[in-house]
């Protein structure tokens, strides 16, 4: 095992792997930017490194200074996090060059899932199903329109090295493919630096699903089940929960196994995440991998009683898997609201500032990860998320209305946060009955169709 | 370290704590009258004789009684040991480690008392095998070396104090 | 009802052991004076005759003040209509049901303007079948009637308020 | 179901049934002191009556100002948590006799079981081991010493009526007999002006095990398995766990067994705890029975997976057990901190007053069960409890580290707490390898002997 791991990574996410640290007898670094001096998941370190100031890009991002942070401080090993340099692989691999081992998958493997197309076509060899769509990048536009009539529209228009709905189109007729190409295109040169684009057949309010994977570095690849994180505003991720409701059996059991066919293809190990869009008649298709671990990992842990941050560092420091696939079991229903220091009733600012008050819920089948408390000052450089609410209870109902309870007993002061909008989620009878999909928020509460890529 | 210490309390205007913190202050102070005003909040303490109240030491109250702004584990930079005179800092821009000389076998860069003007090396500060100079950006005299040879040094740490009169 | 509402940030300038410890402050001290104020809020407590101001201070006790730092959950009951004028209370030792009269058909026992001294009895409370006087305990002037013929009352409840002049 | 439940206690406990209330959309009025006025779990009551000043003799004792309370609130139900009234058979015979069931056993079966004497005969009938010692009172000196003579020394004298360590006496020989039953007897009249006292074998540095009930008024009654509470100070329980360290499976199940029968002989229902006293060779010997909800229920709602209030509620309302005892399965190590607001470095002097800070610790694992938050003022005049830090984790070992973990973030300031001396207890190593006994405190920690009663 490692004797101390540094922390490329700020927040609740910090505090997850100092806690993980804690467990496993692991030392602990900190980095920090001018922004973060004095947040309270550093006084949890062992030591504490400022490497730059507020913005991401001149401490978070900035590969050499935690880099010469990590040799002057003698760690071992580097946890990214999510987010940041999580799914660089370059970093990764500038990490392992200087003899820190990155705590996350091969870099080769981060490089060829990071890439659409590339992942894709390891999907096919695979034999994980596609959103039918090109077989590669499209070229012309007149290629576009062939490939657009024969899979029939809508289709969407997608960026090879996009993500978070950038440099997407939806087009429902040849007019709106044209324009969509080219917008696209532009879009992508300019947020990606790479114009490519590829077409696939656009779904009508699907389901997002994802499978929680543990591979080793001895080839041994597990899954612990799906999540549904369906349930999302503009791309972004409100709730998740775990056994996805309405999921037949045999589509979850078929896509678990296509998850870990698909990372033992990619010669994948570490935790990592197999994204799936699931269609009104439960066909699944794969979208993509996320390489790293993920916000909503504790709904997982929760449910399969398996600490994925732990194990993460395990096998990056060489050790076997523990479990074997009959050792995970699912038990009850967990859920997560990811509470954000936004304003709902103003359209989702971010909302910066001092919490006042801070009285968190707990008691029976709740858990909290936070790194607030009262008196801690909300940054404005960073992701909004200030605390995780999860519940796990035997039944999904039962777990719907422990959320509840949760959410009544939450008081925040001196910031908004995303608390009411939750409230009125687990108040609404299509969430209650489990009738989700990624256009639930906006058809639901804001009465528009689902919101379309580039609209 | 400094930034890892516990989060200082907040307390709100009419917080007890607050009031003994000032009144503490005030019987240290010998001072006559305390009298804080926070938008419409407002805290006066005043002693029994009437006193002169040090607009100073007042100020000093009011830093811990705005507490309530203050991010939690905010740390008290520690004062230079300025004797009044007000001194300039040439930080650290860099993660790494120091080094007060260009080799082993040659002086210093600089030393207390040594004038420096915007350009002057003063020290190399070296990050995965390449050795940054580090420039003065600042004129006067190297009035302390607030870091030792071979020191790790992190960003926006304070590796001099320069006299700018 | 007023002890379920959300609890309010903070103790209020009135707030009984916030007045004791400032108390106990000045007195430490040997504080002249001590004035805090929170928009319309205010503690303002003076060393000599002015604390008489005392009693003004603990009649608002009874309904404490909001203000952000207070034992959390503090309610903020509506403060008495005391128009200056410094009325004494008849509180419920009883948690039960309020009956004005001795019998449906028979007067109130007391109404606004009735005199009222130690022993009077003001009305009953029912609690398990049991009707229990309530004796006035304090000589004066009916002010003020706070609750209903038939209202359920708890302990410490003010159901009358009274004018000693 | 309830419409709606009257919580006759105050503090964690309070909150605890509000929550279980909660969960089964059950109406909740809370009673309180003067003392609690604006206590934080009063705002998520439906309704809060207060009924009297701060002496409990006068507020939460006092039978009359409860049930007027729950007349007038029109409650049809009244959870009494745990100390107060829990476990008084007047006062629960009173509620039913106005309509307003009480949520415990039934009262005839609390009055057997609340006197030793007539519980030791239930005992005997279920077949259930005792401690050796006289079969019934003891009127003179003379019988005393013969049958202190028959079971050998140490013997222990106990009050029939006693509890909590008074109306004790140990005696090692003849001399200390005769002296300790004459203080025994006064002590005992002026305690419960009852001065009726029995003789036992007295145990040395046993271990404290209790088994967790659960009975419907249908009949059936399982077991929850065991909780070690083992580490106290004083009698006052320190640290409880399950399951048992060091414990053989054998002589856990023997337990769990008898204290069924125990209940089933007692004509017992509601949640309920059978203690025994377990000696070096694993030897079970039954002290009493404890009628109400026990303050370390969550332990084995971690390890179960059941929830014991909501059960218990349940059944108040006639419903059948839900489980049967093929359904309970105990998973990984549950432990819990009491934490209370106490100075272990003077004694353990209760330390009222207003916590300023209040940083909880949470994550993975974690439950913490707390009506305390920053400002809150924690009153002078009732037990010290201000928290209970529960861990859930797959071995012993992990959740020892995982306590550890949550210690270290546990922040109060303006009171102090037992969170150091948990500290101390969780990096003493005859702790870490379960060996732990009664007099585990006073022994380790204050090279003391065993504190014995009337010492």
């Amino acid at each position: 095992m490692f004797q101390r791991v540094l922390i490329a990574n700020r927040g609740e996410i910090a505090l997850r792997v100092i806690r993980a640290c804690r467990d496993l007898g692991v030392g602990v670094v900190c980095v920090y930017s001018t922004a973060d001096r004095g947040a309270p998941w550093l006084r949890l370190a062992d030591e504490a490194v400022c490497i730059g100031p507020g913005p991401a890009a001149d401490s978070y991002l900035k590969y050499t200074r935690i880099i010469a942070a990590a040799e002057k401080t003698n760690v071992d090993a580097l946890h990214p996090g999510y987010g940041f340099l999580s799914e660089n692989a370059e970093f990764a691999e500038m990490c392992r060059e200087c003899n820190i081992e990155f705590i996350g998958p091969p870099h080769d493997a981060m490089r060829k899932l990071g890439n659409k197309n590339e992942a894709k076509k390891l999907a096919r060899l695979a034999k994980v199903p596609l959103v039918p769509g090109s077989e590669g990048l499209l070229a012309t536009e007149d290629e576009a329109l062939k490939i657009a009539r024969q899979i029939g529209y809508p289709v969407l228009i997608k960026a090879a090295a996009g993500g978070g709905g950038r440099g997407m189109r939806v087009a429902r007729n040849d007019h709106g493919l044209v324009t969509g190409f080219q917008s696209a295109r532009q879009e992508a040169e300019a947020a990606f630096k790479d114009g490519s684009v590829f077409l696939e057949k656009y779904l009508e309010q699907p389901r997002h699903i994802e499978v929680q994977l543990l591979g080793d570095q001895h080839g041994n690849v597990i899954h612990l089940y799906e999540r549904d994180c369906s349930l999302q505003r503009r791309h972004q991720k409100l709730v998740e929960e775990s056994p996805a409701p309405n999921l037949p059996v045999r589509a979850r059991d078929e896509m678990c196994k296509a998850a870990v066919r698909l990372a033992k293809q990619a010669g994948y190990y570490s935790a990592g995440t197999c994204e799936f869009l699931v269609d009104k008649q439960n066909n699944y298709y794969f979208i993509e991998v996320n390489s790293r671990i993920q916000v909503e990992h504790p709904v997982t842990e929760l449910v399969t009683g398996v600490d994925l941050v732990r194990e993460q560092i395990r096998i990056a420091a060489g050790e076997k898997l523990r479990y074997k696939q009959g050792d995970i079991v699912q038990r009850g229903s967990a859920m997560e609201c990811r509470i954000n220091a936004e304003d709902p009733g103003n359209n989702f600012q971010p909302s910066a500032g001092t919490i006042t008050r801070w009285q968190p819920p707990g008691g029976p089948g709740v858990r909290l990860d936070t790194h607030a408390c009262a008196g801690y000052r909300v940054p404005p450089n960073y992701d909004s998320l200030v605390a995780k609410l999860l519940v796990h209870q035997p039944s999904r109902p039962e777990a719907i209305t422990a959320m509840r309870r949760a959410l009544a007993e939450f008081v925040v002061e001196g910031i908004k946060t995303t608390v009411p909008i939750h409230q009125k989620i687990f108040s609404t009878a299509a969430f209650v009955e489990g009738q989700v999909d990624t256009t639930f928020i906006e058809r639901v509460f804001y009465g528009q169709g689902a919101s379309e890529p580039g609209k | 370290m400094a930034d890892a210490k516990p989060p200082t309390k907040s307390p709100g205007p009419f917080d007890v704590t607050t009031v003994r913190e000032l009144v503490e202050l005030m019987d240290k102070f010998d001072l006559g009258e305390v009298d804080l005003n926070d938008g419409d909040q407002r805290i006066r303490l005043r002693r029994g004789r009437m006193m002169v109240a040090a607009p100073a030491v007042v100020q000093a109250v009011a830093a811990p009684a705005s507490l309530p702004a203050a991010p939690v584990g905010m740390t008290a930079a520690p004062p230079p040991a300025a004797p009044g005179k007000k001194l300039l800092e040439i930080k650290s821009e860099l993660v790494g480690t120091f080094y007060a000389k260009p080799a082993p076998d040659k002086d210093d860069y600089v030393k207390v008392g040594s004038r420096v003007s915007t350009d002057t090396v003063v020290c190399k500060v070296e990050a995965m095998k390449i050795f940054n100079d580090i420039t003065a950006k600042v004129t006067g005299t190297v009035a302390e070396v607030c870091v030792q040879n071979g020191q790790f040094v992190e960003f926006d740490q304070v590796l001099f104090r320069v006299d700018p009169s």
